[in-house]
């Protein structure tokens, strides 16, 4: 098993006709995802490397059956996108483009909510579920099956660490990128709490950064609810104070948010905190 | 994105949110010209820098008369202010104050929206107030597309005012402010303090107002405001090349994918001993054009010693990284010692295609940073013996 | 509130939705007149009246040129459909139609909110084809707050059209018939037909507009359009006095507190075979005046045999409210037999004022009923005596 | 029993400096009704005949433990007024207010609803539990408790069917006035099914009216999920089409909304349908 997606996942990529969103729903395909539709308003009708195209989300839900969304749409049309996604059914929307207008976010989450959908990103690496379905711009061939559990807000790091959890036979049954934004939608509680109740994983890799307290606020939550182990890495201890680093999410503020609050918070919590992405897959077999 | 206070309040004059006007002013002829064209008695002077704790700094001060200016103005132009030199001052007219409240409209996490945070304890850090008070700041979430209806202001204004016509002033400035923050895409509005003079009036005697980075695009108005430092000039350089970068003060420059792999290579150059020289994102490409790019950025700074190139090949091949690698490297002569560390899709064939190479290669991350640490102090003796 | 097609159509013309340009004319030398001045060549004519139907009644045809134009409106002008004389016709280009559609927003008791109803089948009577066809009927339910993004628009548009040049301008003409509605509190907005020509524009060849009349103080410029018909002039007039008025055919004038206790009150004097005269709502109070000013206005009615007053006493007194009738009728004679029925708070005091006053009292509205239809057909006995 | 409000139901009066709002408050308070304060803004610290007056909504549910809201401000403040409540925590809120835009009980009624609130009318009298609490306008002392609960679009033929009852010795367990306007909140469908649900309510008297297809929805409704039995009394059979009769609702539209389609829809549903409201009491005891 896995959470959130699984190889009966039907996706539809908005901005399929886009660079990024046809090479990677090309990606996708290869990878075995059921790329069921794209959508790029005013191509409907014509043909994205074997993918039917539509002019509305709407028609991929009804006629392919689409029920999750990719989204490659540039920056200033992400709102109307994910809002589209959500009225048309689809459950869970996943938002690669990054630079998305914070107000333009919080208005696209709170309606995808009030729908019943789902928001993961944006401004993230995507999910994969390893031999299933690979909904995202990771690269697939370093993931592999198994039943570790993945979390990270990081793109390249993840790769990283599931690149040193492959390398030592430990595979992944779901690995979600939750994306570097200030406002964002499945954050770690939410995934954590997944993850907990998947029988299929035995163990969660949490990989965080400095900026915001999602990590102290999961920590509180590992204390109270989860009972599988959970690994973590937090990168940026030593970044400097008030500096962004890379995504607008990496900004130490207000005393909150070091490296060393929230290495110290998950500690308490019981998770395995490590000190290099490397020492990951060892402690895990430790145990 | 951030700008000075006294941008901020003509944002506010711009917004029809009562402020106390005043001038900017970058000499003390200025401020003293201002004083006498404002026809000030009493005068607030205070430093425009982009950084808070100003008045703790020293760097707010009332001026009782006109000789006071010129030595409040002459004494605070050219402070450093966590490291912000004062290059210019706000010269206003001195508010009889009865009460400092704080209110504010900021992007929370967490809420995942806008909320207005306000409380009566303002003209004081509200950091302090809400660690050791949290029951004296109260915050409202705001529905995106509610927005701030009159009952909601009118709630918000009643938690922090008792008297009727304070309710009523608060109401509608803070509909106002809101206003302000959708339509320029700010990410925190701050009036603190905001207070109520001695003559019943309500006013915001601060104004600071933070930017999203990402809606600048449609806020080319906003954008213009914006006086980025030297340091911020170089980041925004990079950034137009497609990096992300930020300057530090070590010997190791890092050329990294991905920001969260550059902040862990960061962390463990000083796990190892070692002091990084900066952060620097390159994205996901090969282009060897983009690796000629960072290298001189990274070349520009004397105090590196060691380049460490930090590579994840994921969707991008490692092979196709290394011939982007080749390809920059010989349009660049350096005597820095450089390592490379290749790890993911192809790692093997990127690797070999490095052999032979002046390159120092890794295999993993711990190798490559430990190798760059070990060549940074060594060279190090080297700087020192010459 | 409703208002004429060319209303309407002035309207989307200051919302930016296309239409046909046209002229009001109210004879046939200014249909000929404005045939020249638009330099039309086939023109179509159209009746302008506050009721439905106007095509199956003949009330829209196309002049093939100036000759049949001016026969066509002498035909029309004077024209009685479904009881409006039509006094002014709408002369505007004849389009070369190449489809018909539906379109209209309109405020849904159901669904409690704003919906967007749209069919390709447009040009016929769309509750045939709801009747007959619903499923080539769509609704689209509209959040109050979020209104209609883009993508709601767009959808819309590509569920009338397939050709993307029809759904684009279909995409922007919803948006600005939406904010048309928002912005003038309109209750329907009804484009029928919604056409695409031959040369492939996007055409609103109707405008059905009708407006919420609780919203009307605040649209003064909506307000002012409404031409209420000499009917209409007298129902308005009972409302600024406070009453709810309805001219009806009948021989019993009735005077009721409350509108469905007035309903209530024709349907059971239809049961006992008799005719209401009108509907009549008084409200709540026992003030005398309006019980005089209904009295003047029933009694204009040269058809009502027999008056009959159905007063619940509820938070106003039984005796409050007789002695509110016997203050009004002192100032009143007429011969008319008057029926008085009082029940409720303190209903014994208030019938026993009543006792030896001409007045028929009577305790049910039963037995009232049945009195005031008795009383009338004796009447009509009379007047044929006479 | 009884649905929606009792004894311990606490009232806030929204609009209680106006002259009706002051009525009927003072009327409400002598029923027995706990009202608990009332709302003027810029007369907060004021008091309205022994009632206490405050500023906002929020202090009267904090201070006073109001849950319950009756609405008599002035129909463009009703909108303002009712999210007011919805937000303060009121999770029942009563509109008298007669004459407000349709497009504001839409945004208000949504707004409501997601913050979990219901809401009665706009352009209604209001309710009663008789002998526990009055909140509305209705003549209290006309009622008697009982076991038939009453729901009508109308204010003066409600309270002559329940005279007729309580004449008769029927007394009833709640009376709702939903309002006659186009868009409402609580409605037949809502109403029958808490009557249906109350232990206390034995039979249902629905009042309703010409215009709009309520009635043939609540007879669907009826048929498919009441077994208590129901009583009902259409006004407007004979009202012409296409006119107002006292309220905006009272329209027959389209070929819906005739009381003949009415009448045949609750028949069919098998509703005991009268042709005069004095009818009423003779069924229900024969039954």
């Amino acid at each position: 098993m896995s959470i959130l997606i699984d190889k009966n996942t039907k996706v539809v990529v908005q901005g399929i006709t886009g660079r990024d969103g046809g090479f990677h729903a090309a990606k996708m395909k290869e990878y075995g995802t059921k790329v069921v539709a794209g959508i790029s308003p005013g191509k409907g009708g014509t043909d994205a490397g074997g993918i039917p195209v539509y002019n509305t989300v709407r028609e991929s839900v009804e006629k392919e059956g689409a029920d999750t969304s990719i989204i490659f749409v540039p920056a200033p049309f992400v709102k109307d996108a994910v809002m589209e996604a959500a009225d048309a059914g689809i459950k869970l929307i996943i938002c690669i483009t990054e630079g998305v207008p914070t107000l333009d976010i919080i208005a696209a989450r709170h309606y995808a909510f009030a729908m019943g959908a789902k928001i993961i990103g944006p401004n993230c690496p995507g999910l994969i579920s390893p031999g299933k379905s690979l909904i995202g711009i990771m690269p697939g061939n370093i993931f592999m099956p198994g039943k570790t559990g993945v979390i990270s807000r990081s793109g390249t790091l993840t790769y990283e660490v599931v690149y040193n959890l492959t390398q030592a036979g430990i595979g992944q049954s779901t690995a979600v990128g939750i994306g570097g934004d200030p406002v964002a939608g499945l954050y770690f509680i939410d995934l954590l709490q997944m993850f907990q109740d998947d029988p299929d994983t035995d163990s969660i890799v949490m990989i965080g950064e400095i900026g915001g307290d999602a990590e102290e606020k999961a920590a509180a939550y590992i204390k109270a609810n989860i009972t599988k182990p959970v690994y973590s890495f937090i990168a940026g201890r030593t970044a400097p104070a008030d500096k962004r680093m890379g995504h607008a999410g990496a900004i130490i503020s207000s005393g909150s948010g070091s490296a060393g609050e929230k290495l110290a918070a998950l500690t308490a919590a019981g998770a395995h905190v490590v000190n290099e992405p490397a020492e990951i897959p060892a402690l895990i077999k430790k145990h | 994105m951030k700008i000075h206070e006294y941008q901020g309040k003509e944002l506010f004059d711009q917004w029809g949110i009562t402020t106390v006007s005043g001038a900017v002013c970058r000499s003390v002829d200025e401020a003293l010209n201002a004083y006498d064209h404002l026809g000030l008695s009493r005068a607030v002077v205070k430093a425009q820098v982009l950084t808070g704790g100003r008045g703790k700094a020293g760097g707010v001060k009332i001026a009782k008369n006109r000789e006071e200016l010129a030595l409040i103005a002459a004494s605070i132009l050219g402070m450093d202010i966590k490291g912000y030199i004062v290059d210019r001052i706000l010269v206003a007219a001195a508010v009889d104050i009865a009460a400092e409240y704080y209110f504010s409209f900021v992007v929370d996490r967490n809420a995942k929206s806008v909320v207005m945070i306000m409380s009566r304890d303002g003209g004081v850090e509200i950091e302090e107030v809400a660690a050791k008070n949290p029951e004296r700041i109260h915050k409202i979430p705001i529905f995106p597309f509610v927005g701030v209806p009159d009952f909601l202001a009118r709630k918000a204004a009643s938690i922090l005012f008792d008297d009727w016509n304070h309710i009523v002033q608060a109401k509608e400035m803070i509909k106002k402010l809101y206003r302000l923050m959708v339509d320029t895409d700010a990410s925190l509005v701050e009036i603190n303090p905001l207070v109520i003079s001695k003559s019943g009036e309500l006013l915001a005697l601060d104004a600071k107002i933070n930017f999203d980075d990402n809606a600048m695009y449609r806020r080319p108005e906003i954008e213009k405001l914006f006086e980025p430092t030297p340091e911020e000039e170089k980041e925004l350089d990079a950034k137009a090349k497609g990096f992300s970068f930020v300057q530090l003060q070590g010997e190791i420059g890092c050329m990294v994918n991905g920001a969260g792999l550059a902040m862990a290579t960061m962390d463990l150059i000083k796990l190892y001993g070692g002091t990084p020289a900066n952060f620097l994102d390159i994205g996901g490409s090969s282009n060897p054009n983009k690796v000629v790019e960072a290298m001189k950025l990274l070349l520009s700074d004397t105090d590196v010693k060691v380049v460490l190139i930090n590579i994840f090949g994921g969707i991008t091949r490692c092979d196709d990284v290394a011939r982007g690698l080749l390809t920059a490297f010989n349009q660049i002569k350096t005597d820095i010692p450089i390592v490379i560390r290749l790890t993911g899709t192809n790692e093997k064939e990127g690797r070999e295609l490095l052999l032979g190479t002046p390159f120092h290669t890794a295999e993993t991350m711990g190798e490559a940073i430990k190798k760059a640490v070990e060549l940074s102090a060594r060279n190090h003796v080297i700087v020192h013996q010459a």
